[in-house]
């Protein structure tokens, strides 16, 4: 292992943000505080971290409906998030989005997504604009297991694979579409198995270690910045909590023991036990960082809850843009 | 076919009227079977469908991927060899995902091939806003489907017509769009147990009244009921017309209504602009041109997408209170 | 940006202007790129590309695979990060298999990011029946779009049309669905060689007249002025008005000229039941009910998908005959 | 090779009716009697023939734009397809259809079709319904190389051999989508690789040859029948004409010395030397055999241009079924 300390501090840091910030919009859903659908990312930190540690703010992503976990790693900012969720004026999409399209334009972030398969179509079209201008920079679209199966993913995977576009297809495969077990939704094992149908090479990796998904994502995302084209990363990860809302166990389409299975795995555990024993840093720095963020989350929950919801002017503002034509 | 006693007060919650309208199909033809995403193990997402899985197997109640185009053509390809399919797209938003099997496949192939295809396949879908899940999860596109030879529409307003609706759409040999309500979904009202028939094509009259017509579809049926008993105070007597399907457009019952009101305001959750009301005015005011004291007005939703937040959401989907506004400016009030 | 003297005279056919206009355009703007199935080495099915490759390369004029889905998503994908993408959907018909991306994505994705997106994104294609292509090959669908808040739809009526419509679409900095007319790609007439730009959401009086509106789309215009003439000779003296811009749409040249001529019209070759004539009709009988000698008329298709056998889809394509008898129909000859 | 007489004869059969069916079809266009587009088959003859002699009326197939091959391989009736060329009443549908929607539903032909890629979610439907059943009937699903990238062939390869459908996916690569050719549209040479990201066999073989495509095509259907669920079936041809229409040569897209390489592999000229070969029949009996068809074709368009129009009530006949409710 060569990856100097920072870097693995930056991964750990990004995984507990995520972890902390699901945990207590979560809590607040509970509590009646945030309205509609909540899908939380929590049990797959280590794919977003991994993968969005490798990227710039030129750099873009498209995410899922699943999407916040995604947002916090690639530096989005917690009381935009928290005042989004809450449907406040002062949220990334001045309320107007919600969880499922959450987003940050300036961190190259193209949006959660309430259409499942949504994304790979507008993730070629960003690294068709990256190649157009001979940047060097990299689009990563993030889409579950359920996802590999729309259409959509198919047509922009070829697309990608043809034009040689800079762009990673980063599946996170949770074992579930909704309620619906893999194996009851394709015939396959590893999705990454599609790839060489479009002619661009296809990585399973351990999508609960984050230094493996840092390491492939990295590899994927240098092959695509030299101009070699897409690659199909398979993460094979766990959703802990229910594919709504938080509970996780006694829910009809898994068993219990399958989440405490999993749950041994969990990464943010894994990933510590490895930074103590690497001596990266004390389980006392870790726990003060922990700390940190959580304080910094309820900072933004302090935030988004003294924020005024937007005005009644704003629900006809924002459909057009005024300006050109 | 079961037909039990029917208890004259018994009453469901409209996901139950479609839970036991689904159940009782099947029950009576075995050519039916109901696929979509997570309508098996799971129930259906709004649960709809439970317990039907343990009652039919899984052969007739099946589980799908995410794959809106494959599960349409699934349906498709079925009805045009002999079963009779209820294919479910959870949301009505998806509908754009599968849209070209529904209006070039399903909605034309019958014509195309001269008449011989026999498709009795039944869409049955949820639209409406309401409950904070945003732009792409709240639409009503039915006017879409109505602009569409070849497909019938329709609307409930409540479980009574939520069961009796989805009966003749799956007993129909053409295809069906049943544009369900999710706001609706725990509204009860009195059904009957045995297996009813709403026919297609054939509007109700809600509410008798003399001297205002109101046409509501979906929920706004319900809203436009609220909105009476506030008019009727003000000496203004609705009569509500809920056109139950509306493709083919009963626009039969809505003019003689109108006729005898001579004033007719159009509701329904959808966009305004382009709504099923625009069609519904136009052939009101080419029907009884003569007999209309007023314009024909519409309450519909603004031109926006669907905001999530909360304040904007309950400014953005129609309500009563809209609907008394709007009755109260074509009156001069 | 090139300017050349423009020769007073000069004719263009619709699909020169087209050709013209795209060549102007990337001209002029870099960051300006056409995407689509066999618009580059083909230079299009219809032609309207026929030269670009040559002289703006593989980079900037792309041929995609048949996967519309994925073809939209480009262009979504590219708008959003500061390009100015060009989308080509042969024919309207295959917007079904596009539909999600155009609808929930394109449309919506400003709004849903609080206003943070800019998007200029024009997306062509070909509508109309009328070539004996059949169901799949000749709808005009661009009232769905019009229902859609977030796009903008403009339908070009002749070449002059074409060209300056494309230009401001291509400008805009908001999705524009440019639906051209497949039957009048041969038609002439007078194109400016120069760059120049038709305003979005303004209408045109097409021929000015002082006792009867007609308000027609597309191919629906020459039509109308075949029909003019026709009537003219009856003593009916016409105004017709194009809106050009669908959505959003020109209602105040609309009502201003049925103020003056107190009947109306609305000729479209979309269905009848659904199409934007419903809401242009609602919109005039709302706007100026009291102006109004009879009810807003409408020409358009019937109620069926396009048949192939050449006397029916005469029969069903509207034109200049239907549009006479309606004329007269309204008004009692 | 144990093939008997009858079905090489019968082979040779279907594809000498085809390629006259397609050759006069251009003719008749060329002359201004047929409207609308025609897709030709001339050159592919051998993928329909190959896979037709497999299947029963009860068994279904769903076709494409380029139908005319697929449905007189199925035993479609010439009178009726030259009268929906010609919009007649008497056509196989009413003259409704035309050549892009050409079908019968008795013949299990469930219709040409003008959307690329539409046919895959119809097969499977088709299929689920002999599964439900329980028959052992099997549909066969044609579709171009063009349309292996839309993502409807995804979905329903993926649904196939999920639920382990008596379904073949036979994809007639003829090089081109329109004017583009294959390595300008995907990055793959063999459509057939895409079958393992699914879970199915794929198969790749020469479909200017019949005997190949039959016996390929003959395992793939009996493996469907015995319910071990679909195959891919790619079958590699050529498309002598061009696109729409018959010209084939002097085109934009392709060089002429191509069209002329791959003409030396004409199915029909090939075949036709093997049976001479393998005296399954004699120069004379071939040639009678060719007469006799030409014979029928021309008879049945005399029959289609005898045929009245449909009457102006046929507009708004058909467009519901008035049974049922
Ligand atoms: C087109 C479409 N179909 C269905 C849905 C409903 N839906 C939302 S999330 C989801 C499951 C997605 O599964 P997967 O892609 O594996 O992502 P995960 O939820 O496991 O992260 C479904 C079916 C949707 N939002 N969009
Ligand atoms: C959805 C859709 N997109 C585009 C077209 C236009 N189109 C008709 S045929 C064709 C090419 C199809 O190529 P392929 O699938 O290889 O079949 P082939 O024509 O080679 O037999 C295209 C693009 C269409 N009809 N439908
Ligand atoms: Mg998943
Ligand atoms: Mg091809």
């Amino acid at each position: 292992m060569d990856t100097d300390r920072d870097t693995l501090i930056d991964l750990y840091l990004r995984m507990v943000r995520i972890r902390t910030f699901e945990e207590q919009a979560g809590k607040l859903q509970e509590a009646g505080k945030v309205p509609g659908a909540l899908h939380l990312y929590v049990g797959e930190e280590a794919v977003a971290s991994g993968v969005m540690s490798h990227l710039s703010n030129e750099d873009q992503i498209t995410s899922t409906h699943r999407g916040h976990g995604h947002l916090v790693a690639k530096g989005g900012d917690f009381k935009k998030m928290f005042a989004e969720l809450y449907g406040r004026e002062t949220g990334y999409c001045r309320g107007k989005g919600g969880s499922m399209h959450i987003s940050d334009l300036d961190l190259g972030m193209l949006g959660a997504n309430g259409i499942v398969g949504a994304g790979p179509p507008i993730a070629i079209g960003a690294a068709f604009s990256n190649k157009y201008r001979k940047t060097r920079n990299v689009t990563c679209c993030f889409f579950g297991d359920g996802a590999s199966n729309e259409g959509t993913f198919h047509e922009a995977a070829n697309m990608a694979a043809l034009y040689r576009l800079p762009v990673v297809f980063v599946c996170e495969n949770n074992g579930f579409g909704e309620f619906t077990r893999q194996e009851r939704h394709q015939a396959i094992q590893d999705i990454a198995d599609r790839a060489s149908g479009y002619g661009m090479p296809g990585v399973v990796v351990d999508g609960m270690d984050v230094m493996a998904v840092y390491e492939a994502a990295g590899e994927a995302i240098e092959r695509a910045r030299r101009g070699e084209g897409p690659t199909l990363l398979e993460c094979k990860t766990y959703r802990f909590f229910d594919h709504v809302g938080v509970r996780g166990m006694g829910v009809v389409y898994r068993d219990d023991s399958e989440v405490i299975e999993w749950r041994k795995r969990d990464p943010l555990v894994l990933f510590e036990a490895r930074l103590l024993e690497m001596n990266t840093a004390s389980a006392g720095e870790l726990q003060q960082l922990r700390e940190r963020v959580l304080f910094e989350v309820e900072e933004a929950i302090a935030f988004a809850e003294a924020s005024p919801f937007p005005a009644d002017s704003a629900l006809l503002e924002d459909v057009y843009t005024v300006t050109g034509g | 076919m079961t037909s039990t006693e029917s208890s004259p007060k018994r009453e469901l919650a409209y996901v139950q009227a479609i839970n036991e309208g689904l159940t009782q199909l099947m029950r009576a033809d075995p050519d039916i079977f109901l696929a979509g995403e997570d309508v098996a193990l799971y129930g259906g997402v709004f649960g709809t469908s439970r317990g039907l899985l343990a009652e039919f197997g899984s052969d007739r109640v099946v589980d799908t991927p995410i794959a809106e185009s494959g599960l349409l053509g699934l349906g498709l390809g079925a009805a045009a060899t002999g079963l009779r399919p209820i294919i479910e797209i959870m949301f009505m938003d998806f509908m754009g995902v599968c849209m070209d099997e529904i209006v070039n496949q399903v909605a034309k192939m019958k014509y195309m091939f001269g008449g011989k295809a026999v498709l009795p396949l039944t869409i049955q879908t949820m639209s409406g806003g309401g409950t904070g899940m945003a732009a792409q999860h709240s639409q009503s596109l039915e006017a879409w489907f109505c602009h569409v030879p070849g497909l019938k529409v329709v609307m409930p307003s409540g479980p009574y017509e939520a069961k009796g609706l989805l009966v003749s759409a799956v007993r129909d040999d053409n295809p069906v769009i049943v544009a369900n309500v999710k706001t609706i979904l725990a509204h009860r009202a009195h059904v009957p147990e045995e297996l009813y028939a709403i026919p297609l094509g054939k509007a109700h009259i809600v509410r008798p009244g003399s001297n205002f017509t109101i046409v509501a579809t979906g929920r706004m049926v319900s809203e436009s009921l609220t909105a009476a008993d506030q008019l009727a105070a003000e000496g203004i007597d609705v009569e509500i017309v809920d056109p139950r399907t509306l493709q083919p457009l009963d626009i039969e019952t809505i003019v003689t209504s109108v006729r005898k009101t001579h004033r007719a305001l159009i509701a329904h959750e959808a966009v305004r602009f382009g709504g099923i009301g625009a069609e519904i005015a136009a052939q009101v005011q080419e029907e009884v041109f003569d007999y209309l004291d007023a314009p024909v007005g519409r309450v519909g939703a603004p031109f926006a997408p669907v905001p999530f937040s909360p304040p904007l959401e309950k400014l953005y989907v129609p309500n009563a209170g809209r609907i008394v506004a709007e009755v109260r400016r074509m009156l001069g009030r």
